[in-house]
């Protein structure tokens, strides 16, 4: 494909969605559009495929002009990220089909699906943050669709802790675009100027601060079980699969892997392996499949971040695109098993094995499981992780991944159709029985493209027994621990999010005075002398400087 | 002849003078409006009439001496109109019904 | 320390204590009262200040106009006086006297320090007048060096009277201003109203024709009329006219628009805006002010009579 | 001919003759539309819109290519004698945005004020559109005056036109809002004319240029400063000022809430910004600087907190206005130069200029989908929006747009401002202002997706809007949003952004 | 101290004197009355700096003078305007304080006009 094409496809990414965006104003065109939601994403695929080595699209002339571009990471998890976006987009063809508000849920899905996608592929800091404003307007109005109580509180988190990230982003941003000389402000030279810039610790503190939000880390996680245990599920397949993912490429894009910095990386391997186990460890003691599977997320971008720490210590620039590889396996395994959760609540009791066999293949392989895409995943990482105590903390990780996996194979069980001949529709089988097909093939076929190493090292018998006995532990250990999750304490989904309730109490009570407050400034006497103390204040201003 | 004129004006003024002070004191110590009224007007219009015919001698030019009693015939039509407007409100004031 | 010297102290102790007063007094109307005399003494002020055009203005505009709006105001708010509260509390008073007196002393200061040789416009006023034909230093200013100023004060005349139009319930809109209730042939007042404005239409064509000499102007000549009609309308002698009458209309723009015209013909014959050629440069600011007497006499009328209250037809 | 009084070489440049036209059309329709009557004011005032238009264009098109600004001297008479109009950057920008938000004003009021055939003059048929282009007109003056007297007379020109605006429904309510507002703005504007008079007492010059040059750090300017700002702060109504303005901008028609939050407060706020940037660019110490930034950032966190306590639609948006005003000062101590103790243009007074404007298009736009939402409804009480947004899709699409544009996400010209100011902030090292915006940023958006969340939440049953929603009224509102949002684009072109800087002489 | 200074603190004194009015009384009416008080105040001190601005047969500068009666003739418009308003509130039972009116502006039921 020739290049123009190709750098025109990378503009498609984000404008067809967002022209899809734009004719949700027609009535006519927004009863039609749940069944285009499809096709939206594909212009991003042909992207991920052609657009690699295209140049960049450059819009504008300023140096607010803006670029857009792909790079190995980007290209790996747009790629993914799209074809979860069309699975998911099919899936919810049907099954939002007798929604109360199709017009709202589409406009919301379109925007969060230019957002998700225009984040791979912006090229400069303006683009970047525009597009993740965009996607986190498009996500919360996914997430309180149900519109319960339950959505509105798990939405207006999501929102509010979304937008936090956001400012501390743009703060960020901003300070690195001082930095960055010249006219320019790419988000390559950006990264370039990073290391060597004076306010350096300052900035990287902010960039972690807001796309450890996004990707969810201990403890601004907070909003993630909330949101995707609320959101529809192919809302929440989405939203965990794909959403999550821009707060790692943001990582990948401005940490500075190439020099080594070891304190920032300690600080993040520490700071990811918490998260692993922590969600591991919480995740356990839930009900709700769709929050184990929330769980399950915060503690795989643990990993990932861990993965990224190391590499940060050791100044290795392969960490950035080994990353990738393992956030993108992620993508598709867990799209695909939010999608099977709706699934099985159609399914009866005589069919339920279709569903949960192919979801329990998913599950080992998240832990591992040797021949599944997780396993040449993990093997993807080892470089980074088969290092000294990192080593057993990520088998170990990888076990507790295994026994919260199964876990959720017991809860999935639980939620079944009454009827036990009920079985689900075409337009929700298919698109879960692909995606699961995918998850399992697609990193073999990947691998290759990102340049780590032949396939083949990885089916030799040492990498195989490495990637198997942390499986076994965990199912072992899930044998052992049947029952038990019965006993376990009940913590509410998004657990410290409670503290966010008080706090945001606290807030009503402050508004009210507020509101006394502007009673008393609005007061005629009280403005005048106000208008007299401005002038004598500016005086004194003036005469004592 | 000038000293003539002077004394006339420095008499005419002096006694205008004094219907003014008339005038206050009536204004200041009788007992109701009307006649309060009826001190306070009579006594500027003669009292400012005096004053005027004392200065007509000062007046540089015909002209001036013009204006000068234009200005004492306002006055005295506008205290007219004034004094019985004055008059009826308090009529309507103290007479309830 | 002059025998005037005195008496300009005693005016300035008449003045504040008239001022004072306006504050302190109890009532609203009584205030009002206060505020005309206050005013009349202000304009001796102005005389002491050398300054006879603002002293007629500030007599006729700034006390009489003025005073007859807040008198009547006062009269027809007195029911609610009662009502407004007591206002603040004697935390924020001393707080505001204060606050006031900061200003106050501020004020003061720089008064005191003003720069010496106080710098002035006289020189180049008096240096330019000759171009436009006019004597009176203060109507050069107004009709020619600064005319852009009193073109546009026309405007805000013409609006302020549109908003205070605007202020009228719709049913009455296009109706009379609602000074005089019926219309009463005889009486005093009638008889005043009938005697007096041929003298005074005299007297402020006189103003407005020596303004360009001597102390007056369209502005003095155009409150003495405004003041003549607003007598015959508030005698009763004739009504005030219904606001949608076109003629009003016209002649309300009449000055503002002869204003601009020539205005803008000087750009082509004396190659700007507002420029009078110097050989007629009189005649033109005649012309102008001709208008500019109508309309103000009828603005300020009007701005007194204040918005409908009566319907067209209900004469 | 020039005034032999002519101490300053000021000469009316070419092209300086569109000044006269930019304040002479307005007055020519005033006139016209009293003396033609309310049946035919609307028609003139819509025939006079391209005029004023065209001029502001042509004005632009000389100004802002290289910022060489337009003078003209009134009658030939240079200042001091003389009066001067002067048209630079700033005049430009301001003039446009005025032209763009009265023009859509006056085609989204049409419906409301338009002649209505066979009947006689209303009231509001001859206020409205001659108040409208009074606006016009002063707002006009207001940018291209360069004398300080001159000044104050555009100042009361604009109050007299905006305030029987507020009140032009009739209601009790909305009248003493427009009595507290004309009380308050004539206080701010004695306090302004005081300080001139001191200035002149001082210095013997109103003229803008003349001051800048004779100014000295001494009692007369300082107290002349502090008088004028405060008075002008009143008119603009910053916090703690802001009394008179949530009740005015909340009760006056739609189309005149949008004139009233888009420009009017702008106007006296620009004349802030020529006294301090133009007039005593030197006199301002660091302390006042911040001192006007701190009542701005008071004001953005007190407006945006009441604007989330707010029931009604048209009440939250004013206090957004209340909110937004506050950013316009941020730029004061972002734009001072401790070096040389100045005030100068560039970044930070780009940014203010930015925000200026794009502000005015987003809250008009807001104004008018508020205004038909309200009419659809025959309510505006934000709890009970639901279902408006499939009932008038548009209307809260605007919105939208223009909430984009007050949160300051891109592209919008409000990211573009907010990107200015931060990285004013970051590079002159005030981090605390960098925070306010921030913060700011972030209330916004609470009360905006408030709005939104409610309006696209699934009503009970469909809406039946009362009167019906013309499509044009909605597309105006739109394209008013659009405005504030493609203004971001802009940067996207090569325009040197610092070139607004004030040419201080 | 001269004419001119004389009634320049006399303008000042009248300017705190007007200022104070407009801040305490609780009529709006008194509120304007005092407003005209602290405008003619300023106009006073203005007409001081006019005075001591003589020069030769001029006994005072003309350009403020001219600018004080403009000046005046606006402030009446201004007094005008308020006293309408003050007077059709009180005809619509309006509230006839200038402090703050909880739901000023809110639109109930729209009206048709």
């Amino acid at each position: 494909m020739s290049d123009p094409t190709a750098t025109m496809l990378l503009g498609a990414t984000w404008a067809v969605p967002l022209a899809l965006l734009l004719a949700c104003v027609s009535g006519g065109l927004r009863r039609v559009m749940p069944r285009l939601l499809v096709l939206a994403p594909i212009p991003a695929l042909a992207a991920a495929i052609f657009a690699m080595q295209a140049p960049a699209l450059q819009i504008g002339a300023g140096r607010l002009r803006l670029v857009f571009e792909l790079d190995g990471p980007g290209a790996l998890l747009l790629g993914v990220a799209s074809l979860l976006w069309i699975a998911a987009g099919a899936y919810a063809a049907t099954y939002m089909r007798d929604t109360s508000n199709p017009g709202r849920f589409v406009a919301s899905w379109l925007m969060a699906l230019t957002g998700c996608l225009g984040v791979f592929v912006a090229g400069d800091l303006v683009s970047l943050y525009a597009m993740l404003a965009m996607l986190t307007l498009g996500a919360s109005g996914l997430v309180i669709h149900d519109e319960t109580p339950r959505a509105w509180r798990s939405g207006s988190i999501y929102l509010v802790l979304a937008l936090l990230a956001e400012s501390v982003l743009l703060v960020g941003l901003v300070m690195l675009a001082g930095e960055i000389p010249g006219d320019s402000l790419a988000i390559r030279d950006a990264a370039a100027a990073l290391a060597s810039s004076p306010h350096r610790d300052l900035i990287l503190a902010l960039l972690v601060a807001g796309f450890g939000t996004k990707a969810g880390l201990v403890p601004m996680h907070v909003w993630m079980p909330l949101a995707h245990a609320a959101a529809p599920v192919p809302a929440s397949s989405v939203l965990s699969g794909a959403v999550v993912k821009v707060g790692i490429i943001g990582l990948i894009r401005f940490l500075p892997l190439s020099n080594s910095l070891p304190d920032w990386g300690l600080m993040l391997t520490v700071a990811g392996f918490v998260t692993a186990f922590y969600g591991v460890v919480i995740g356990l003691t839930q009900r709700h499949p769709k929050a184990v599977l929330a769980y399950s997320s915060v503690s795989q971008m643990g990993v990932v971040v861990a993965v990224l720490g190391m590499g940060l210590a050791a100044g290795d620039a392969t960490a950035g695109i080994a990353a990738a590889f393992y956030a993108s396996h992620h993508v598709l395994v867990k799209g695909a098993l939010f999608l099977s959760v709706g699934v099985i609540a159609y399914t009866g009791a005589a069919r339920r094995a279709t569903v949960l066999i192919p979801a329990a293949l998913l599950c080992l392989g998240l832990g591992g499981l040797p021949f599944t895409g997780g396993a040449i995943a993990k093997f993807a990482v080892k470089d980074q992780l088969d290092v000294g105590v990192v080593g057993w903390l990520a088998a170990a990780s990888a076990a507790g991944t295994t026994l919260l996996m199964l876990h959720f194979l017991g809860r999935l069980a639980l939620s079944g159709a009454e009827d036990s001949r009920a079985t689900a529709s075409r337009g929700l089988s298919v698109p879960w029985l692909a995606m699961a097909v995918t998850a399992l093939v697609l990193p073999w076929l990947l691998y290759p493209a990102t340049g780590l190493g032949p396939v083949t090292t990885a089916l030799e018998p040492k990498a195989l027994w490495a990637a198997l006995w942390p499986v076994a532990i965990g199912a072992g250990l899930a044998f052992a621990l049947r029952g038990w999750a019965e006993r376990m304490p009940r913590i509410p989904e998004g657990d410290i999010a409670e503290a966010i309730d008080h706090g945001s109490r606290a807030a009503l009570g402050w508004g009210a005075r507020f509101d006394r407050l502007d009673a008393v400034i609005r007061d005629w006497s009280a403005a005048t002398l106000a208008l007299l103390l401005t002038a004598i204040a500016f005086g004194v201003a003036l005469v004592i400087l | 002849m000038s000293a003539v004129l002077d004394l006339f004006t420095i008499v005419a003024v002096t006694a205008g003078a004094i219907f003014f002070l008339a005038g206050v004191v009536g204004l200041l110590r009788f007992p109701d409006t009307l006649s309060r009224l009826h001190a306070l007007t009579k006594a500027d219009n003669v009292g400012l009439g005096l004053i005027v015919i004392g200065l007509l001698p000062q007046a540089g030019s015909l002209y001036a001496a013009f204006k000068l009693l234009l200005v004492w015939l306002l006055v005295l039509l506008a205290g007219a109109t004034v004094g019985q407007m004055v008059a009826r409100v308090a009529r309507r004031a103290e007479s309830p019904g | 320390m002059s025998l005037t010297y005195v008496l300009e102290v005693v005016l300035a102790v008449l003045v504040l204590g008239a001022a004072v007063w306006t504050i302190v007094a109890r009532s609203a109307f009584s205030s009002a009262v206060g505020f005309v005399s206050y005013g009349l003494l202000l304009s001796l002020v102005w005389v002491q200040l050398a300054a006879v055009d603002v002293a007629l203005t500030e007599a006729a505009i700034g006390s009489g106009l003025t005073g007859v709006l807040l008198l009547s105001a006062a009269a027809t708010l007195r029911a609610t006086e009662g009502t407004s509260g007591t206002g603040p509390g004697l935390a924020m008073r001393v707080a505001a006297a204060i606050c006031c007196g900061f200003v106050t002393v501020a004020v003061a200061a720089v008064v005191l320090t003003l720069p010496e040789p106080s710098p002035t416009l006289a020189p180049e006023v008096v240096a330019a007048l000759p171009a436009t034909g006019v004597g009176n230093p203060v109507t050069g200013v107004l009709m020619a060096f600064r005319a852009l100023d009193t073109l546009l004060e026309k405007v805000v005349l013409v609006l302020a009277l549109i908003g205070v139009w605007s202020f009228a319930p719709d049913r009455y809109w296009g109706g009379h201003p609602g000074l005089s209730h019926r219309l009463s042939a005889d009486g005093v007042l009638p008889f005043f109203a009938r005697t007096l404005p041929p003298l005074g239409v005299l007297l402020g064509i006189h103003l407005m024709w020596t303004g360009a000499d001597a102390p007056g102007g369209a502005f003095q000549g155009g409150t003495v009329l405004a003041a003549m009609w607003l007598l015959v309308m508030m005698a009763g002698v004739r009504d005030a006219p219904a606001i949608r009458e076109r003629w009003l209309r016209l002649a309300l723009v009449s000055g503002p628009v002869v204003f601009l015209a020539v205005g803008l013909v000087g750009m082509l014959a004396a190659g700007a805006f507002l420029a009078y050629p110097v050989a007629i440069a009189k005649p033109l600011i005649l012309l102008i002010e001709v208008p500019m007497l109508l309309t103000i006499a009828l603005a300020l009328g009007l701005l007194v009579a204040g918005p409908p209250e009566r319907t067209a037809q209900s004469l | 001919m020039s005034g032999p009084g002519a101490v300053d070489v000021a000469m009316t440049t070419p092209g300086g003759a569109w000044l006269v036209a930019a304040l002479a059309w307005p007055v020519i329709a005033i006139l016209l539309m009293i003396a033609g009557g309310g049946r035919h004011a609307a028609r003139i005032a819509l025939a006079s819109m391209p005029v004023g238009v065209a001029v502001a264009g042509a004005i632009a098109i000389r100004v802002l290519p290289e910022g060489e600004a337009l003078v003209y001297l009134v009658g030939g008479w240079a200042p001091p004698l003389g009066i001067a109009l002067r048209a630079d950057a700033l005049s430009a920008v301001m003039m446009l945005t005025t032209a763009i938000v009265i023009c859509g004003a006056g085609l989204y009021a049409y419906a409301d004020f338009g002649p209505k055939s066979g009947k006689p003059e209303t009231r509001v048929s001859l206020v409205f559109w001659t108040l409208l282009i009074a606006v016009w007109g002063a707002m006009n003056l207001i940018v291209t005056g360069h004398d300080l007297f001159n000044l104050y007379v555009a100042l009361e020109l604009l109050t007299f036109a905006a305030v029987p605006l507020v009140s032009l429904d009739g209601r009790a309510a909305t009248l003493s809002a427009a009595l507290r507002y004309l009380m308050f703005a004539l206080l701010g504007s004695v306090l302004y004319l005081l300080g001139a008079v001191l200035l002149y007492g001082a210095y013997g010059t109103l003229d803008i240029t003349l001051l800048a040059a004779r100014v000295q750090p001494e009692p007369a300017a300082w107290v002349a400063a502090a008088l004028m700002t405060a008075g002008l702060l009143a008119k603009t109504a910053l916090f703690p000022l802001h009394l008179w303005l949530p009740p005015a901008h909340a009760g006056a028609p739609p189309a005149a809430s949008a004139v009233l939050s888009a420009l009017v407060v702008k106007g006296s706020f620009f004349l802030v910004i020529r006294l301090w940037f133009e007039v005593m660019p030197a006199l301002w110490s660091f302390s006042a600087t911040q001192l006007i930034a701190a009542l701005g950032a008071a004001a953005i966190l007190y407006g945006s907190v009441l604007a989330l306590r707010q029931e009604r639609l048209k009440l939250l948006i004013a206090y957004s206005t209340v909110a937004q005003i506050g950013y316009l000062f941020l730029m004061f101590p972002l734009a001072f130069d401790p070096a040389t103790a100045q005030l100068q243009g560039g970044v930070a007074l780009t940014g203010g200029l930015l925000q200026t404007v794009s502000h005015a298009f987003a809250k008009a736009g807001m104004f008018m989908a508020a205004g038909l939402i309200a009419t659809a409804l025959g309510h505006d009480r934000v709890a009970d929006l639901a279902g408006v947004a499939r009932a008038l899709p548009i209307s809260v699409f605007a919105f939208g747009l223009a909430g984009l544009s007050l949160v300051g996400l891109p592209p919008s010209g409000g990211f573009v401002a907010k990107w200015l100011l931060l990285s004013a902030a970051v590079s002159t090292g005030q981090w605390w202002w960098a925070a306010v915006l921030v913060i700011g940023g972030l209330l916004t958006g609470g009360y905006v997706m408030l709005v939104l969340i409610r309006a696209m939440s699934a009503a009970a049953a469909p809406i039946v809007p009362l009167k019906p929603v013309a499509r044009s009224r909605e597309g105006v509102a739109l394209a008013m949003s659009l405005c504030a949002v493609l203004l971001g684009l802009l940067a996207l072109g090569p325009i040197e952004l610092p070139a607004f800087a004030v040419t201080t002489p | 101290m001269n004419t001119a200074t004389l009634f320049g603190l006399c303008g000042a004194i009248l300017i705190g004197l007007g200022l104070y009015g407009a801040l305490t009384h609780p009529q709006p009416l008194r509120k304007l009355i005092a407003f005209n008080l602290l405008g003619s105040g300023i106009f006073l001190v203005f007409g001081a700096i006019a005075r001591r601005g003589a020069w030769g047969t001029v006994g005072g500068d003309p350009v403020p003078q001219a600018l004080v009666i403009t000046a005046i003739v606006v402030a009446f418009a201004a007094t005008a305007m308020a006293v309408a308003l003050l007077e059709r509130i009180l005809k619509e039972g309006g509230q006839t304080t200038l402090d703050p009116d909880a739901p000023a502006g809110v639109i109930t039921e729209r009206r048709d006009r």
